[in-house]
């Protein structure tokens, strides 16, 4: 990371992030990384990015980033790097994590208020993909009574 | 569009013989297209299908022969290894006679580089040649040649969508011939009733309307059962067995004791099952059988095939579209290779050995001196590996896997490595590969051109796309080339696949009209017989006569045997073994498919949950598996669909043939491989 | 709400013609405009919830049957499909509805079907605003009636079968067919 | 067609054509999902729901329905967030923050009908299980009789008999012809 003049300062909202990876997917010098790693999701980032760009914080969103000049007259601040993490949420059957819990609430409020109804949010949110597709499965097979009995 | 048009070929894994339109981009095959105009297939593939390239473009091929030596494999030149198996076949031959020599033929290889091997075995004065038609339909060769005269499907598999009704034995269509289920599917969308006696509960059976769940090894019984209630009810098409059969009298008499309520006993159906699928079979105005591997990998495969068309017989479901009898053949040219005469027992045509005159007949038209056809069969693909590294000193396997083929497949390879030459020619390094001494590169189905005959006789010739990778060679210049240096090359005069089609087309009566042009421009190949160049070929056999000496089917009465190996104290259940939709018989191909591999990964037992809860089994747990011979781990799948008792290891993996047994059918010298009796135990510390 | 239990429409097979006024009917009654001039011209063009299909040998109306335990409910991720116990019909809901046509797939009647309106997919909705059926209303030949009526003519049917088989007179059936019930 | 795949899955043999097929058309990773119930499969894809969650909670609006195409996704838009395969109900779409195509769900083979050939899926399952016409399957279905086939069932009680034969659609509505 070289310091230029133009360096700005990066500065993340905590309260808003959520944990998506739209700003380290978007980032075209993939200085923004994040990790899953025993039930947590941890971001890496540099805290001033010389990059004459702002696609993380187009991408985010949230809005919790925010790029700050920093003002010639100061005095540099050190360049150190930015570390926070969010709580992953597990799938309820399997158990395996596949978002962060912000994320999962969130979008439950949301399809819940979108639908007048939280049944979906209830039955599927806290599942995995893998595991909402085997209860997509079961349900169809149960719906249309196609579930076999066992064999005497 | 740019580039060359796709090269229609035929798929390489299953005898439905499905059309795969390659895409070749700088002599590789850089993808493939539905054959929507096809048809054989319109534009469906199954899953291995579409794997196909997968093999093509390997990187485990092996690109150049390969020497053993004491460090390991060793590169050779072609020259150098086709001179040193020339010149370990001389020695043996000086040693210990033609008889110490054994070829394993193979049915995915063309039909004309399957009459070239057994055209070498049998010009060097052996008839051990054989190949694996002997694992899976032998018992359909010794079973229906006599009573129709023709082991082969009698009606193409499209007619099957014109049946009423359909009753498979032992036969899982829907997992193993994809695309042919089609057929099935349509004739149940036009209301066919499907009946389907399996014990486990295959897709095949989610669509029956009447699953019987037999006990494996039962077949028989329910066949018996099927027949005494079609006599017992009058069911029987008495003017069609009055003139087209004969023997019925005997049938009868051996049918009258063995009532239903016998044959639910010993099969485990209700007795009232067993009725109604008789009925609806013999009153359908069409109806097909379709029998498969559940039929005839038994000691008494040969009796069951013969009940089977004993069945169709009686009640005159034969010689008609949409009436038919199915033995459906597992490889896409299976049927070829016994057509090619790649048999011990039987010259190209099914002329039998012990025929002085086809004997003659064959000496004179390939040129040989008088008296160099050997008059005794020979060694049976089982026998072979028993004998190997006792009787037989030198063994030729092309595109064989024996090691994870054959019954009891540890003694297996304990004989090949006791062997003074092993010759493997394939792909990959197999696990019998691994073994050899020599192993010679070929060419997959798409880099070599040459006819083959599906499940339902259709005879297809599929064009070569591309060159094979490194110096690997198609079987039929390995095979011609080793000819030659044994000394034979004025009997071998071949330049390329179509010199030897228009050999056979001169030898075998029922190829007389295939020649290469009239085969490459046919869309869905000619069905055989067809014995003149005018002739359209003939899609449905035994329309008027059947292909026996008078004319007439024999029916052969029925006599109930029970397995050879019964569930006891010490091993109270019945392992069975069978194929999944993803995988193909020894897995050299598919297992090294990644996108095959990694849908179906592991060897896993399917387990009844009962049976499971009283061993103490969770879905996930290890498991071994123990018989008398060996025994295996693997995966514990608990599943309501297979039968109380009944334990099932899909046989893909070279694990599970060390566990079946190695009894041959006297007849048909095919082993048991769908009953054994084995016990569970759970392995401990193992989580899934 | 004027709420009570709906009487289920019936088919009663030996009459049905298949001459689809049902379907007719049907469409006009779920057009915007509600004659049948509008519904002619609208776009898009009003959707129908009952078939007739040519069976093997007689013209067959299909229409949602209102199962009480029923597969596309069991499979609606949303519960937009519900089971109202009041008047014992399956509604749809078109607000809930996310469109995802699971319960198309999985109607074991294939008589639900993607389309417009209020929703996502249509299917019968028993006529909300009319006491009768559109479909019944329609039918010439009152193949399609009411359960209460389906039920009596079936009984009184068989008893008058039961009767003319005492009397030995097997003309019953034929006076049914072309009488008036 | 209509902009949804309409999956028949009683008719499924669990044969992984589908997946082979998508995989073999999208040239790796796979849109198509043969999940299993007890053994038996249900082929799931996106069912291009037309007021969709993955839409619905997508921030860039970049995932639209379409009368002809289903669910659509926008790639300029797209800022690889994955809230999408969050929200999906079915588990039947995935975000590749890294890779290429960002979005991995089905969109009906848009490639291959632009070139006027149907989804490969559709065009290879061996038992019409997955089709592009809904019509043909619910009517199939309306004639078929009211029970699906016995699939599951290990005895058969009652053998309804088969079409055209005795006449009428049996076993269908109560008011069966009583001849």
């Amino acid at each position: 990371m070289k310091e230029t003049p133009a360096d700005r300062r990066l500065i993340i909202d905590l309260e808003k992030c959520f944990g998506c990876f739209a700003c380290a997917a978007a980032c075209p010098e993939k200085h923004i990384a994040f990790t899953d790693h025993e039930g947590l999701r941890r971001f890496r980032a540099p805290s001033l990015c010389g990059a004459q760009c702002d696609a993380c914080r187009k991408a985010c969103p949230v809005d919790a980033i925010v790029l700050e000049e920093v003002a010639s007259e100061e005095p540099r601040p050190a360049l150190i790097e930015l570390t926070w993490g969010l709580p992953l949420t597990r799938c309820r059957t399997c158990g395996e994590a596949f978002t962060t819990e912000k994320i999962r609430q969130s979008l439950s409020d949301k399809l819940a208020a979108l639908l007048g109804s939280a049944d979906l949010a209830l039955d599927r949110i806290p599942l995995c993909p893998s595991c909402r597709r085997d209860d997509e499965a079961q349900r169809m097979r149960s719906a249309t009574r196609t579930l076999p009995d066992p064999l005497p | 569009m740019n580039a060359a048009p796709p090269v229609r070929t035929v798929c390489p894994y299953c005898a439905v013989g499905c059309h795969l339109d390659l895409l070749v981009e700088n002599g590789r095959v850089a993808g493939l297209e539905h054959a929507v105009d096809s048809p054989v297939n319109g534009g469906r593939l199954c899953a291995k299908g579409h794997a196909a390239l997968e093999i093509v473009n390997h990187p485990d091929r092996l690109q150049n022969p390969l020497q053993r030596s004491a460090s390991g494999w060793v590169p050779v030149s072609w020259d150098r290894a086709l001179d040193t198996a020339a010149e370990r076949i001389r020695n043996i031959l000086a040693a210990h006679g033609p008889e110490a020599l054994a070829f394993l033929s193979t049915a995915k290889g063309s039909n004309e580089e399957n009459y070239l091997v057994q055209k070498l075995a049998r010009a060097l004065g052996s008839n051990n040649v054989d190949h694996c038609a002997r694992l899976c339909h032998a018992s359909t060769l010794t079973g229906l040649g006599p009573m129709l005269g023709m082991g082969a499907a009698t009606n193409a598999l499209s007619d099957l969508r014109q049946s009423e009704c359909l009753f498979f034995v032992g036969s899982n269509l829907a997992e193993n011939h994809p695309v042919a289920f089609r057929w099935v599917q349509e004739a149940k969308d036009r209301g066919a009733r499907i009946l389907v006696a399996d014990p486990r509960r295959t897709p095949t059976a989610w669509i029956a309307d009447l699953h019987l769940p037999l006990k494996p090894g039962t077949d028989l019984a329910l066949l018996a059962g099927m027949l005494h209630v079609i006599f017992q009810e009058g069911l029987q098409d008495d003017a069609f067995i009055a003139r087209r059969t004969r023997g019925v009298e005997a049938l009868r008499a051996s049918v009258q004791h063995t009532d239903p309520l016998w044959a639910a006993r010993i099969t485990g159906v209700p007795a009232r099952d067993i009725v109604r699928a008789a009925r609806l079979y013999a009153k359908a105005r069409r109806a097909s059988l379709i029998y498969c591997m559940g039929v005839t990998q038994h000691v008494h495969g040969t009796e069951t095939v013969r009940a089977c068309a004993d069945l169709a017989l009686v009640t005159g479901h034969i010689g008609r579209a949409g009436s038919g009898l199915f033995p459906v053949r597992g490889q896409d040219n299976v049927q070829g290779a016994c057509d090619m005469g790649a048999l011990s027992g039987l010259l190209p045509g099914y002329r039998p050995v012990t025929d002085p005159d086809a004997r003659t007949f064959f000496e004179k038209a390939w040129g040989l001196p008088s008296g160099t056809l050997a008059a005794a069969p020979g060694l049976t693909v089982t026998e072979m590996e028993q004998a190997a590294g006792h009787r037989v000193r030198g063994l030729i396997a092309i595109g064989e896997n024996p090691v994870v083929t054959s019954p009891d497949s540890r003694r297996t390879r304990e004989n090949l490595k006791r062997l003074d030459f092993l010759l493997v020619v394939d792909l990959f390094l197999t696990e019998t590969a691994e073994l050899a001494h020599l192993v010679l590169p070929a060419a997959a189905w798409a880099e070599k051109s040459g006819s083959r005959t599906n499940t339902d006789r259709r005879v297809q010739w599929s064009p070569k796309a591309v060159d094979p990778p490194g110096e690997a060679r198609p079987d039929w210049k390995i095979i011609t080339d080793l000819a030659h240096r044994l000394g034979w090359d004025s009997f071998f005069p071949y330049g390329s696949p179509e010199d030897i089609l228009e050999e056979i087309r001169r030898v075998v009566p029922a190829y007389g009209g295939m020649s290469p042009r009239r085969l490459a421009t046919a869309a869905e190949g000619i069905p055989w017989p067809c014995p003149d160049e005018t002739h359209p070929g003939t899609p449905v056999l035994h329309e008027h006569r059947f292909a026996t000496e008078d004319g007439l089917a024999r029916l052969y009465p029925i006599e109930f045997l029970e397995a050879p190996e019964l569930p006891d104290a010490d091993f109270p259940y019945c392992l069975t073994t069978g194929r999944v939709t993803l995988h193909y018989n020894s897995g050299a191909m598919t297992r090294r498919s990644p996108s095959l591999a990694s849908r179906s990964p592991y060897l896993f037992v399917e387990i009844h949950p009962e049976d499971a809860a009283r061993e103490g089994l969770h879905h996930g747990d290890r498991v071994r598996v123990v018989t008398r011979r060996g025994a295996l781990e693997a995966q514990a799948h608990i599943t309501g669909s297979v039968s109380r008792g009944v334990v099932f290891a899909p046989f893909h993996f070279p694990e599970t043939n060390a566990l079946t047994q190695n009894v041959l059918d006297p007849s048909a010298k095919i082993p048991e491989f769908k009953t054994a009796a084995c016990r569970l135990e759970k392995v401990k510390g193992a989580g899934p | 709400m004027e709420q009570s239990v709906k009487e289920r429409v019936m088919v009663r097979l030996e009459r049905c013609v298949g001459c689809r006024s049902c379907e007719m009917a049907c469409r006009v009654a779920h057009s915007r405009g509600g004659t049948l001039l509008a519904a002619v011209c609208e776009e898009p063009r009003p959707s129908r919830r009952i078939f007739v299909e040519q069976a093997a040998d007689s013209p067959v109306p299909f229409l949602c049957r209102h199962c009480e335990d029923a597969p596309c409910v069991r499979c609606c991720p949303t519960g937009a499909l519900a089971f109202d116990e009041d008047s014992r019909l399956v509604i749809y809901t078109g607000q809930r509805c996310i469109g995802c046509h699971a319960c198309i797939m999985a109607c074991p009647f294939g008589v639900i079907q993607t389309g417009g309106g209020d929703g996502y997919v249509v299917k019968c909705d028993r006529c909300p605003g009319r006491d009768l059926p559109a479909c019944v209303e329609a039918c010439p030949t009152q193949a399609l009636v009411l359960e209460g009526r389906f039920v009596s003519d079936r009984r009184r049917r068989t008893a008058a079968r039961f009767v003319e088989a005492a009397r030995g007179a097997p003309h019953v059936e034929d006076m049914l067919a072309s009488g008036s019930p | 067609m209509n902009a949804f795949l309409h999956v028949d899955f009683r008719r499924c043999t669990g044969c992984f054509a589908c997946e082979a097929a998508c995989r073999t058309a999208h040239g790796g990773a796979c849109r198509v999902h043969l999940a299993f119930a007890d053994g038996l499969p249900v082929p799931l894809m996106c069912r291009q729901c037309e007021n969709s969650p993955c839409a619905a909670v997508c921030p860039e609006e970049a995932l639209v329905w379409d009368k002809t195409h289903g669910v659509v996704l926008l790639v300029e838009r797209c800022t690889r967030c994955g809230l999408c395969a969050v929200a999906c109900p079915f588990g039947v779409l995935s975000v590749d923050p890294f890779g290429r195509p960002n979005v991995v769900k089905c969109d009906l083979c848009l490639g291959r009908r632009a070139e006027g050939k149907r989804p490969a899926c559709v065009l290879t399952c061996p038992t019409e299980a997955i089709t592009d016409e809904p019509d043909r399957p619910l009517k199939r279905r309306r004639l078929a009789g009211s029970v699906p086939p016995i699939a599951a069932r290990p005895f058969s009680e009652s053998l309804p008999a088969p079409m055209g034969k005795e006449g009428g659609v049996q076993g269908g509505f109560r008011g069966k012809n009583p001849r």
